[in-house]
């Protein structure tokens, strides 16, 4: 097999949009809850200024090797998550490297950065980051579910898991997006992306008092820096999964960046809407109301 | 005569089994078992006779050519014989087991030696 | 040759001439008793060996003079010589065993039991039916004075209980006799053969009925033998072992001789009073905890299934006596065994037989012993019950299979837990009486088994188990145990080395793949054992390589029966194994108990298959009739899956793999378990999709394994055990690769295998690190554990690998398994199971970070501070799976490539593509070199990068955390471990409830109880059970004439 | 100096800091001395900041814009902090934050009068911050007592303890006054000068005894990593 490495120039240049256009867009959001509370909330380059700073800190501590390499993991994750999945239709520039493998590879992906900042954490020897670590891993087994079932039911509709020749299905107009051929997937899909994105009622995880934040309690400077990178990029790079499967895809950056701030605004409405769940709660109420939607998705498709 | 002797055969067995199946004695068991064993014996005799013929002895009497027709099947008798022995060696080892059942345990009622059950 | 009317004459001049001595000679007394046991013996042996070896013709031997019926005449054939030699040679060893009761006894017991020795050998020689009644009262005379040679005080009553009994016996045995010679005016059973005695409502059939009714009672049947149980409970155990032996022996044959009389009609009511004494004996002895009555239960409930088998001989056909002997011959050997080895054990107590540790060749005997009486191979009583089940199937009698095969369980059950009470229970001190007689007699017995067994095999038209290479080679290995264990182990590895190499140009792509797994894996697992290679291990690489020869067995096996063999010896090699275990014996037991009742239901599917058809080749599954079809299938699918532990028949394997020895949890659970898989595969391959009223079978296995694995998975997330939750975890795997076969699919059957290899690679690599931690920390509790990975490097580098690839993420193999599952189950139309299946799969994720997160992340213990890494032997296996998982990550085709194709032949739909480096099937691609490169290189730049900014970390200790300002107390308050997914067990803690634990609980302890309910028949009043006894004869014949027409 | 110092003051030491002798797995018993086998015994360093004057105006920019406050009220003043959070006063416009774990935050605000059980819990989360750290005092308690000035059981003078870098003066600060103390706390970092960690580093003696002073049950390491 020959490779092209040009391939890789333009891996970065992804990488390099979608990480401002994350850091931008968190901030954003954030803005946007702060409104409806009626604050002015963070400028909207409070992220880049966070990360200057956590570079910029002078020490930092290392619990072990495990600890030190628990970010790595979680950016290599995120990273890898976005470049296995072409992030403009048609384009050959930014289609990545998805040539790697197809959906499967990507769904299971997420759980890689997952699963290393859980052991990094896991590490530090602090209980909250165990207890923490504890109820993210129990509410993503059941919020993974209805997305599984979704992801399942539109490859079943389509007849294949490339993320390419979904998105190639989906075009020729608005109608033809998973979203109105395949409305039940959808939904599920949608309920499983509230739970996924650490924002309320999902976010007992990472409860800022009771166990301050959770899993990375111990992570500071550098760390810190890695992660919140992470933060602005992984759940852009979720969220292309997702527009890619129901959306339609993008076919241009204007048009990614909006859809992406649209599917955004799905789970930060919710989020100021809604208070938080416990994490019995949400893994019920993800049986209870988003798996059976899932498994209609399935039965019906 | 043949049937009376089968029926009283077969009363005296059925006597012996109702004795040995109800009296706890040990003796009053064994010799219950004994009268049952006389029935027995009185039924193979019973069988074995044939009415109008004589013992199976071959003596003047009956000379051996005719013996096939004239003397009754001596078999049976033979049986007999064999049997009260055996019965004979059974009963004796019956009673001694009951001297040693006596010396061990003081006495003869035969639902007192249970240890071994289940 | 002498004839054999002299063993007669022996054994009665020399109890004359005996009884004849003087008091006081009793040595001379007794060397004269053993020199004429042996010369009967020696006489019987030569007959047999002349009858089974040099072609000697049957004859009769006549007696005073005249020809029958006037005189008793004798008849000699195979039969009669092999029993006699049989009940001669019980007698001369049971002698020997009681040499010093019978010295205090004196001459005339010597006599006594020459002379029943001799009515033995009457019994079986005879053609006279008077004859017979005569020799039968000696043996109730003799017993009655040879009970009295014991220890034990209660053998008075015993002896008396039996007298009693014999006499009703007797009454109906002579009335029957005479009313008999009066309808047949013979006394000669050859005169009176071939059905004499007229139609079965006739007055001679009653009297017929009397004579073989007390035949059968002479046999001791359930439920009215409570007079019997006692003598065996309380003689002497070497009388108990005549009385066992031979007794039971010779009255068979008077059986098998008389019914000849009566002819075809009375053959159910034989039949059916074996199979209720083998059922329920068994039953009743599963709630007995006196070894000697217990063997008392398991001999008359052996004695009632060759009765079954004498009932059956019209069906069976002139087979009926190998299959009958079959039994008989495996009872009476192990049997007599059993009963002298009690002798050398002091308590009567099924824990006391512990005291035999202190002797390994021993435990060998008894161990050679239970087999025997559990029908497993090479003994004969296997062969046996393989061909009496292929007969009753063969005329679908499927009631009597399962009566017989139920009954077999129960035995199963209570030879095995009395067993495995004897290898766990705590070491009494030595026993002091311990007789190097008895012993040598006992080892002597275990090895004329093994030699029975050769025999057996090589004259049974199955072929012969023994002679199968691979169990021969694992039979050398008690051979070897005085060698020192390194050496041993060295040699294993080798051994099953040179077996693959062997092997290899043989196999098909499929054999190719399990077999790697079995024999090099194996071998690889073998390594970590040098870390126990203390000293000699006795027993370890016996049992071993017992398992390992029965998986290579099955792997090769042409046919069923080779198949069911194999299988048996797998498991019974597997059962030792698991037992090694400091805690494992209740779990063995479970193990071996659903293990064995897995192989009885593929007893009865292969018995289904197969008709009369023999050797029933595996591939000929394809042609099962269409009606046999599903029902084979579905009990092949259930035997088969109770070795994958799925769904319901899963509750043996938690506590099995758990409870095993650090190097065995590899054993049974990486390769172990991929034997019920192969067993799977062959099923499908051959017999495709099967429909049972409209369900579809393959349908149902779908659900079992997406049940399995969601259960399996649930459990796995919530236990405190380590290898608890290894085991859980395995059947959870088992579930997924259940799952595959039965999607029916060519990639369905890929992923199966995928999960084959990687199971077998990240399990044993799992069982082997954190079976090195539970030995270094001394614990499995993984919440007492924690901080470890300073301290145990490698282990946690082994873990992690290890966790990644069994969770699924990329890159490493894992995600091949998900990858192909995905493409498997867009080929298929079951969608709701995969419902299932999905729910289950994050929840790997559950127990697989509480793993390493328990014990090698958080809080380091006190006690902790001073481990060290690991045996280095645990760590190089560990080290070479986890380069193979890498490998295997990076190049999954070299394995599957070829296999693809393989199933490819057996499915219309096309498997992958396998071009470059990319994997493509009909849905998408893969490719996991890319996968691995880009993984590897975004890692690596990360890395640097972090490290460029962080090189100056200050390294902290422990406690240096953010602990709301304060600071933790302790290691163990501060390690969140236990209970650690308390928020997931509130929402699904249902789903971990113990319901199949319940429920084999439950269905356990209502057979106790019916058992304990049962026996309450036996009330030790000897007046009761003469009452019985005469109960008995009415309810049998109120019953035979309610079932005639 | 630590050891017969840990030694001495072992007196009050809580039992999980005592030696104590443990049994391995082994059964081999071996010494377990928590502090020393628990806690990180480095003490802290002077660290510059980077190499190039300009870089380091810019991350000094960049930390003034990035008040990540340690969300731990010490104190009555505490009160004072919520309403920053409020749309009225809204102090995330200004890059201000809380967080609730000292190691991902920089700004100590020790809010109010700070007994002496709490100056223990407010040393070690201090000690918990990474470099470089800021610590505003909040209220006349912290500057000099305030109306707790003959407390038996308060400290007086928190620069004593901890290197302070505004005080924000009243009893109590209105929340404008905490906006305008934070704003002056910006302008001290950006001119660069703002090293209370390193100053803390380079007099840790200094501070360590005028802790110990008061602090009489010290059951710590000398340094809280």
């Amino acid at each position: 097999m020959t490779f092209d490495w040009m391939k890789i120039p333009y891996a970065l240049l992804t990488l390099i949009i979608v990480v401002n256009y994350g850091l931008l867009l968190t901030a954003l959001v954030q803005k946007i809850a702060a409104r409806a509370g009626r604050r002015h909330g963070i400028p909207i380059w409070q992220n880049y200024i966070d990360l200057v700073k956590n570079y910029a800190l002078r020490t930092s501590i290392s619990h072990g090797v495990m600890y030190y390499l628990g970010p790595v993991f979680r950016l290599t994750g995120g990273v890898g998550l976005l470049l296995f999945v072409p992030s403009l239709y048609g384009s050959e520039m930014f289609s990545n490297l998805s040539f790697a493998g197809d959906l499967i590879l990507a769904l299971y992906f997420v759980f890689f950065g997952t699963l290393g900042m859980a052991l990094g954490a896991g590490e530090s020897g602090h209980p909250y980051s165990a207890i923490g670590v504890s109820r993210g891993l129990s509410q993503v087994t059941a919020a993974e579910l209805p997305l599984a079932l979704a992801v399942f039911s539109v490859a079943l509709q389509y007849q294949t898991l490339s993320v390419t020749d979904i998105v190639a299905a989906q075009q020729g107009g608005i109608t033809n997006w998973t979203l109105f051929t395949n409305p039940l997937a959808v939904t599920a899909a949608m309920f499983s992306f509230l739970g996924s994105m650490m924002r309320p009622p999902f976010d007992v995880v990472l409860a800022p008092q009771e166990i301050p934040i959770g899993p990375p309690t111990e992570y500071h400077s550098s760390y810190l820096a890695l992660m919140q990178t992470n933060r602005a990029l992984f759940p852009v790079a979720k969220m292309v999964i997702y527009m890619n499967l129901f959306f339609g895809g993008a076919t241009s950056w204007p048009i990614f960046f909006l859809k992406i701030f649209l599917i955004y605004m799905v789970s930060a409405l919710v989020g100021v809407v809604f208070p938080r769940f416990r994490v019995e709660q949400s893994i019920r109420w993800f049986l209870v109301w988003a798996v059976p939607v899932g498994v209609l998705a399935i039965l019906v498709v | 005569m043949i049937t009376i002797s089968l029926f009283t055969g077969f009363l005296l067995v059925l006597a012996g089994l109702y004795g040995a199946l109800t009296n706890r004695n040990i003796l009053r068991m064994i010799v219950s078992f004994t009268i049952a064993d006389a029935g027995v014996n009185l039924v193979l005799i019973a069988v074995g006779a044939m009415p109008g013929r004589k013992a199976p002895i071959l003596d003047a009497a009956v000379p051996v050519a005719e013996a096939a027709r004239r003397i009754i099947d001596p078999l049976p008798q033979a049986l007999v014989l064999t049997a009260i022995v055996i019965g004979l060696g059974v009963t004796a080892l019956m009673l001694a087991y009951a001297y040693r059942l006596h010396a061990s345990r003081g006495s003869l009622d035969i639902s007192k030696f249970t240890e071994l059950k289940w | 040759m002498v004839s054999p009317l002299h063993i007669l004459v022996v054994g009665l001049g020399a109890a004359f001439f005996v009884g004849l001595l003087n008091h006081d000679a009793r040595r001379t007394a007794f060397a004269i008793t053993l020199a004429a046991l042996a010369a009967m013996t020696l006489i019987a042996g030569s007959w047999a060996w002349a009858f089974l070896f040099g072609g000697a013709t049957p004859f009769t031997i006549l007696t005073a003079g005249a020809p029958p019926p006037f005189a008793i005449n004798l008849g000699v054939a195979a039969p009669e010589a092999v029993l006699v030699a049989l009940v001669c040679a019980v007698g001369l060893l049971s002698a020997l065993t009681m040499r010093d009761a019978l010295e205090r006894f004196g001459h005339r017991a010597m006599a006594v039991f020459l002379v029943a020795v001799m009515a033995l050998v009457g019994i079986i020689l005879t053609r006279d039916v008077f004859n017979l009644f005569v020799f039968f009262e000696l043996i109730a005379i003799a017993t009655g004075g040879l009970v009295l040679i014991s220890d034990d005080e209660r053998a008075v009553a015993a002896g008396f209980k039996y007298l009693v009994a014999s006499q009703v016996v007797s009454i109906a045995m002579l009335i029957g006799i005479i009313f008999v010679y009066h309808a047949t005016a013979s006394l000669n059973l050859d005169d009176m053969n071939g059905g004499s005695i007229g139609p079965v409502d006739s007055g001679p059939a009653l009297a017929f009925f009397l004579l073989f009714i007390a035949l059968v009672i002479e046999l001791k049947p359930f439920p009215i033998n409570g007079w019997a149980l006692d003598v065996y409970q309380s003689a002497h155990p070497g009388f108990s072992a005549l009385f066992s032996a031979g007794s039971s022996t010779a009255a068979l044959w008077a059986v098998d001789k008389v019914i000849g009389i009566g002819g075809a009609p009375w053959l159910p009511m034989a039949a059916a009073i074996g199979l209720v004494t083998f059922v329920g004996s068994n039953l009743v002895a599963l709630s007995q905890t006196d070894d000697r009555r217990l063997l008392g239960y398991s001999s008359v409930a052996q004695i009632g299934l060759v009765l079954t088998v004498i009932g059956l001989r019209d069906l069976i056909g002139e087979r009926h006596l190998a299959v009958g002997g079959g039994i008989l011959v495996t009872h009476a050997v192990a049997k007599a065994g059993l009963f002298w080895l009690s002798g050398l054990v002091a308590s009567r107590d099924l824990a006391g037989w512990a005291v035999l540790r202190h002797r390994p060749i021993l435990i060998f005997a008894f161990a050679t012993f239970v087999a025997m009486l559990a029908g497993l191979p090479p003994f004969p009583g296997f062969y046996a019950k393989w061909e009496l089940v292929h007969a009753l199937a063969a005329d679908g009698r499927l009631a009597f299979v399962a009566a017989i095969l139920l009954g077999a369980l129960f035995e199963a059950v209570y030879l095995f837990r009395w067993f495995g009470r004897a290898i766990k229970a705590p070491l009494p001190e030595e026993n002091a009486a311990a007789s190097r007689i008895t012993g040598a007699v006992v080892v002597a017995t275990a090895l004329a088994g093994w030699a029975i067994g050769w025999t057996w095999g090589a004259a049974s038209p199955y072929g012969n188990v023994m002679a199968a290479t691979p169990l021969l080679v694992a039979l050398a290995f008690p051979l070897l145990e005085w060698l020192p264990a390194r050496v041993k182990n060295t040699l294993a590895i080798l051994v099953l080395c040179l077996g693959f190499w062997v092997g290899y140009p043989h196999f098909d792509p499929l054999q190719m793949i399990f077999g790697a797994i079995i024999l090099i894996g194996g071998a690889v697992i073998f390594i970590a054992s040098f870390t126990f290679a203390q000293g000699r291990r006795i027993g370890f690489y016996p049992s071993a390589m017992l398992m390992y020869a029965g998986l290579t067995m099955l792997i090769v096996a042409p046919d069923t029966f080779s198949f069911f063999a194999a299988w048996e010896v797998l498991t019974v090699g597997s059962y030792f194994l698991i037992l090694r275990g400091k805690e494992s014996e209740p779990h063995a037991l479970s193990y071996v108990v659903f293990s064995l009742g897995g192989a009885f239901a593929i007893l009865a599917g292969f018995a289904l298959a197969a008709q009369t058809t023999a050797p029933f080749a595996l591939a000929a599954l394809k042609q099962v009739a269409a009606d046999h079809a599903p029902w084979v299938f579905l009990l092949l699918a259930v035997g088969f899956m109770t070795k994958t532990a799925s769904l319901g028949l899963h509750i043996w394997l938690p506590g099995a793999h758990a409870e095993a020895e650090t190097d065995v949890s590899p054993m049974v659970s990486g390769v172990l378990l991929k034997a019920g898989l192969f067993g799977l595969f062959m099923l499908v391959m051959h017999m495709g999709r099967q429909s049972l009223h409209g369900v579809e079978l393959t349908y149902v296995m779908l659900w079992i394994g997406a049940g399995s694995a969601l259960i399996g998975n649930v459990m796995a997330a919530f236990q405190e055990d380590a290898k608890r939750l290894l085991a859980y975890s395995s059947i959870g795997q088992m579930g997924y690769a259940v799952f595959g076969i039965a999607l029916m699919n060519n990639l369905g059957w890929l992923m199966a295998l995928m999960f084959v290899i990687n199971h077998y690679i990240y399990k044993s690599s799992l069982f082997l690190s954190i079976g090195g931690v539970a030995k270094r920390t001394g614990t499995r509790e993984m919440y007492r554990m924690g901080g470890l990975i300073k301290l145990m490097p490698l282990s946690f580098v082994a873990v992690l690998v290890s966790i990644i690839a069994m969770s699924g993420v990329p890159p490493l193999s894992g995600f091949g398994g998900r990858w192909i599952f995905y493409n498997a189950i867009l080929d298929t139309d079951a969608r709701l199971p995969m419902v299932v299946i999905f729910l289950s799969g994050p929840i790997a994720f559950l127990y697989l970070f509480r793993l390493i997160h328990t014990i090698f992340l958080g809080q380091l213990k006190d006690e902790h501070r001073r481990v060290s890494e690991a045996p280095v032997w645990l760590l190089v296996p560990q080290m070479m799976y986890v380069v193979f998982l890498l490998g295997f990550a990076l190049f999954p085709g070299l394995a599957l490539r070829r296999v693809d194709a393989f199933i490819g032949g057996f499915m219309p739909e096309r498997g992958l593509d396998w071009e470059g480096t990319t994997i493509t099937s009909a849905f998408g691609h893969w490719n996991p070199i890319a996968i691995m490169v880009v993984v590897g290189v975004i890692f690596v730049t990360l890395f640097l990068w972090l490290l460029f900014l962080e090189h100056r970390a200050q390294m902290v200790k422990q406690f240096n955390i953010a602990f709301a300002a304060e600071r933790p107390h302790r290691p163990e308050t501060t390690h969140f471990a236990w209970n650690f997914f308390a928020p997931y067990r509130r929402a699904v803690g249902v789903l971990a409830e113990p319901v199949f634990e319940r429920f084999w609980g439950a269905t356990t302890g209502a057979l106790h109880d019916v058992a304990g309910f049962v026996r309450r028949l036996y009330t030790g009043d000897g007046q009761v059970y003469a009452l019985q006894v005469v109960a008995f004869v009415v309810i049998v014949q109120l019953i035979a004439m309610g079932m005639r027409p | 100096m630590r050891d017969e110092d840990m030694n001495e003051r072992r007196i009050g030491v809580r039992d999980e800091l005592r030696k104590r002798i443990v049994k391995g797995p082994d059964g081999i018993e071996f010494e377990v001395d928590p502090i020393s086998d628990y806690y990180c015994d480095a003490r802290p360093e002077v660290r510059p900041g980077a190499y190039a004057g300009i870089v380091e105006s810019l991350f000094n920019w960049a930390r003034s814009e990035s008040l990540w406050i340690l969300g731990f009220g010490t104190g009555c003043g505490a009160i004072e902090m919520r309403p920053l959070m409020t749309p009225r006063f809204d102090a995330y416009r200004y890059g201000i934050q809380w967080r609730p774990t000292p190691r991902q935050a920089n700004l100590f605000v020790v809010s109010g009068y700070l007994s002496v059980k709490t100056l223990k819990r407010v040393i070690r989360s201090y000690e918990q911050m990474q470099n470089p750290k800021y610590v505003v005092g909040l209220g006349s308690c912290t500057i000099n007592g305030g109306m707790y000035w003959d407390s038996y059981n308060t400290i007086k003078k928190l620069d004593q303890y901890l290197p302070v870098d505004v005080y924000i003066a009243g009893c109590m600060p209105r929340p404008e006054a905490l906006l305008a103390g934070f704003e002056e706390l910006k302008r001290i970092i950006r001119a660069g000068k703002a090293e209370g960690a390193n100053l803390y580093a380079e007099n840790f003696d200094w501070y360590k005894a005028n802790q110990k002073r008061v602090i009489h049950d010290w059951d710590m390491p000398d340094y809280n990593w």
